[in-house]
């Protein structure tokens, strides 16, 4: 799982909301601010470094071999992870598994980017446990991007594609 | 030896596996629900996965998504810690089914224990000392008072599928049975799906000592001698220490052959415990847990040895690291569970830890998940932390105790910290005099025993 | 028994002795500087008194105002940990004076070992292997070309008075022996205030080895075992074990059996640490610290002694709480110095500690001071906390290290903490294979030998 | 030196000061105001409790037997502790000692509030090491107050008089 740049999703924060948020935690003289909205959360702190991250993210450590140096310290304050799923469109996967874009190999992908698509209509599976358990759209729009790739490890809640 | 393992578990013990894991050159899989984004081991671990949201029924209950978790991550082994899947035959079977290890005993054995009455005819047929009691369920008024006339009074009816102290009902007299058996019926019912009881004889000032037993592959077993859990509130652990102060060096050498014996007959794998009420020079079998106990530091501390390692080790086909002549108790061992409660009402107190400050120095252990800014989840149990001192004999674990809590500092929200500070100064505590009911009269009475 | 103990240092030693007193029922004293009113150790001790402001010389070097305090607050004992005034003989003779007890050897023990030369003499007259060297002082070049030439190159020229690498010098050869000589000896004037010098055999590539001993004043001497010191930066200790991976058991209790009878012979009391220099299998005394050493705990943790603890017995009158034979080394012990430096240039890094996270669970032990929201002062040494392991053998107690080390947190200052957590992955260390320049050499190119 | 009442320093906190402190912090976005002068400091804090704590405080612990409660966790945060001395014109003890407020036993007091004294004056005498050290006026003035008692043991830096 750790072949997901994490730099790739923390381009998508938004900082507008970001700036917005300190204000108004500096206006009202207040210690912290959290929100939690549609998969993202926000809290914004004076005391500690402001940590934004959502709540379907693959957190993906460098695998250290055994030999390997320890890790470094963890910070007591939560770090920042990589945001995903923060857009409102994002369809998140309903378990741990592993992606299938196409119904079996060769074939071809369920939906590609640009394609419009019907509520109820099935954007890929995920297979776990050796049942392939179809991911459909919750509603109609258009696939904006598909954020996952075939055979990929997906956790739970992580953004698997994102309808417009 | 297994590359990678995943934790299938959350807090102090989930960390107590990495740990572990970690010092054996082992990687590790931290799964975790959506609230235990931050926890310690999972930011600890060498990978994560998030399994689902927080209620442990669709994340740390869920077997599908543990297992997947350890599929797409290429864990070798899962380890079960506490609670949760640990004493789930099922998810045992399912994890060997998908050819990855249990680190437990075999599902047969888990579900042999796992049904007190199975378990109880099990291990008195393997030669362990049980309570005195019916032959298996009893199915109506009449054949209790016929069981209870042939045991003595008081007696106990227990929920067959019981736990927790539900189901439980104490009969003191032929009079007070029928209302006794109706009522442990009906909760037995209402708890567990399953209204079949049974009777025993009912220790009036028993204490609660338990034998902590490992067995590898290879058919050795070794007892690490005993622990006292006397100090309960409504059956949960609140303080453990190793030796007990009940015991001596011949019955715990006794005890130990005898429970030895059995777990070689029984053909058990891996680390168990078989728990005891303790009267008057005899013990008495209550049940038999099939996994690593949240108590296993205090004998650590006494004996040495790492639980988990010989865990991981023995699931791995390894022997033991030491037989039976290495076992040496050394000194003493008490353990205090730090619960974030209110330390008069046990009201659960979840929230963010403000502040945390960790005692040290010589012989103190801290085994805690949390930190400063953890936010103690609402999903779960309680337990913070484990405080363990080791002192070269008995005062100087008390005295070392006394001087951790007045370290530690768990600040934000409440904690059982000041109940036992209390408890270090109690005379009875000191004197080692106290049995498993101490504590709920202390709670309800501010003395440890009636007529004090 | 002592009621009050007054504790004249600061610091994680000041808690460490804290600690022992709680634990013993003994209360506490803490003096402190101005800079130092909201350490540890003075918030836990029972009372505190300000001595003066931060420069150590108006405050923890400060006899009068420490005996004021002592006396004002009714202490009826002095610990002096180590450094400041725990190697100071004037200090001691002053405590006694006033009817309080010096926690700690008798003021001619510290003055004898105190001077280099007449220690040397001392303990080579108890019959203590001493580096091959000058008989007393060496006056001028010609005298010094002659002592080496006898002692055979290359030799080491040593300030009387000096400590800490001040005022040493090594020739390699008789050509080299002049310009050494002068250096040395206007080092040693500049340094010291004195200087002579004298001259000793120089060991190639010796090892730090150090014998603990503990005498009580009923005749009684025990030793417990040698610590390996060999890892030093500048003099100054990095990291230490017990036992060292160098010796063997007859080597050990030879060496064991040597330094008890010399301090019995000597009669001396309390605490000590016989230091040598280990080579080829020969020790070569260099000096002896008649206080508690900072690296104390590896000790306690092979042998499960209290060392502050005996201290304050011994003081108090009471025989030692063991003899030779009840001690065991049993498994194996690593202390990390946590030292607020930078590390790689050792840049001391006094400041706000933001967050700190102490390690934890099985065979670790963490003495410290420091806490979050603690601010280093600028005006004492470095060190901010011991991370001492203990494991069954030593590849469990690097293993062990390397886990905790990795569970640390320091925030907002820099820490040795990184130094640490890349020795231990350095075969060399992994191995026990260093000696005193291994560290230093280390630091300079990256590995610790050269032609590795 | 338990017998001297921390509450009665306590009442001394100027709280005007410190409501104009948080007002600057406020105003000015800091996270951490510090001040020390005359021997009282203030720290202000957005993240932590507000701190005010002076240099010159015998702190005096309850010192419990060797059978008593272990004390309660100490907070890492520093805990305020009395003020003493803050005042300007505060006499503060350059000593570890015991006062003496009169040259002998039953001799008069060297001063008494309301006394005019001049520079250089003996206030009160600091014994320490059978040592007895006199005290002198830094600069004249008027008694306004005598904070310690005689034969008051008192920590460096403590206030022990104060001149207006």
């Amino acid at each position: 799982m750790a072949d997901k740049p994490v730099a790739d999703k923390a381009a998508k924060i938004d900082t507008g909301l970001l700036r917005e948020i300190a204000a108004i935690l500096r206006e009202a003289d207040l210690g912290e601010i959290e929100i939690e909205q549609g998969g993202l959360r926000v809290r914004v702190s004076r005391s500690g470094p402001p940590v934004v991250h959502s709540s379907g993210v693959v957190h993906a450590h460098p695998a250290p071999t055994a030999a390997a140096a320890p890790a470094a310290p963890p910070a007591p304050a939560p770090k920042p992870s990589a945001p995903a799923g923060d857009h409102p469109g994002a369809v998140k996967s309903p378990m741990v598994g592993t992606v299938y874009l196409a119904a079996e190999a060769g074939a071809a992908p369920f939906v590609k980017v640009g394609d419009a698509v019907k509520e109820g209509q099935t954007l890929l599976l995920v297979e776990a446990m050796k049942t392939f358990n179809p991911v459909l759209a919750p509603r109609a729009g258009r696939i904006a991007q598909i954020i996952v790739a075939n055979e990929q490890p997906v956790e739970y809640g992580e953004a698997l594609i994102v309808i417009e | 030896m297994f590359e990678k393992i995943l934790i299938a578990n959350r807090g102090e013990i989930a960390l107590r596996i990495h740990r572990a894991c970690r010092e054996m050159g082992i990687s590790t899989v931290a799964v975790h629900s959506e609230a235990d984004r931050n926890a310690m081991h999972v930011r600890l671990a060498d990978e994560s996965v998030c399994i689902g949201p927080a209620p442990s029924g669709k994340s740390y209950l869920n077997k599908a998504a543990i297992i997947s978790a350890a599929r797409i991550t290429g864990a070798q082994a899962i380890h079960p810690g506490y609670g949760f899947l640990s004493e789930n035959a099922k998810f045992a079977e399912i994890v060997e089914a998908h050819n990855i290890t249990f680190i437990g005993p075999k599902p047969d054995h888990i579900r042999m224990m796992g049904d007190k009455i199975t378990a109880k005819e099990a291990i008195a047929r393997a030669g362990v000392p049980v309570v005195p009691g019916s032959q298996g369920g009893v199915g109506d008024v009449d054949e209790a008072l016929r069981t209870a006339a042939e045991i003595g009074y008081p007696v106990l009816v227990k929920a067959a599928a019981g736990g927790g102290g539900r189901g439980m009902k104490v009969a003191r007299s032929a009079a007070d049975l029928e209302t006794a058996f109706q009522t442990a019926r009906t909760e037995a019912k209402a708890a567990f799906g399953d209204d079949s009881v049974y009777l025993e004889k009912y220790l009036e000032k028993p204490r609660h000592i338990e034998i902590q037993v490992v067995a590898d592959s290879h058919g050795n077993v070794i007892h690490l001698g005993e622990r006292d859990c006397s100090l309960q509130r409504r059956h949960q652990k609140i303080l453990e220490e190793s030796p007990s102060p009940a015991l001596n060096a011949a019955e715990r050498e006794a005890i130990g052959r005898t429970v030895c014996d059995a777990i070689g007959k029984l053909g058990y794998l891996g680390v168990g415990t078989i728990e005891f009420l303790y009267e008057d020079g005899r013990f008495y079998f209550i049940e038999m847990n099939t996994r690593l106990q949240v108590e296993h530091p205090v004998t650590e501390m006494v004996t040495g040895v790492d639980l988990v390692r010989e865990q991981i080790r023995i699931a791995a086909g390894a022997p033991l690291s030491l037989t039976q002549k290495d076992v040496v108790l050394s000194g003493h061992s008490i353990e205090c569970r730090i619960n974030a409660e209110n330390p008069e009402t046990f009201t659960p107190c979840p929230g963010l830890i403000s502040d945390f400050h960790a005692p040290g120095g010589l012989g103190v252990r801290l085994d805690s998940a949390a930190y400063s800014g953890y936010r103690v989840p609402p999903h779960y149990d309680s337990l913070i932390g484990k405080l363990i001192v080791h002192g070269r004999n008995r005062t100087e674990a008390l005295m070392r105790m006394r001087r951790a809590l007045g370290e530690m500092v768990v600040g934000g929200v409440e904690t059982t910290l000041p109940l036992h500070q209390r408890l270090m100064n109690e005379p009875d505590i000191q004197n080692g005099d106290y049995d498993i009911h101490w504590l709920e009269t202390y709670l309800r009475t501010g003395k440890g025993r009636a007529g004090h």
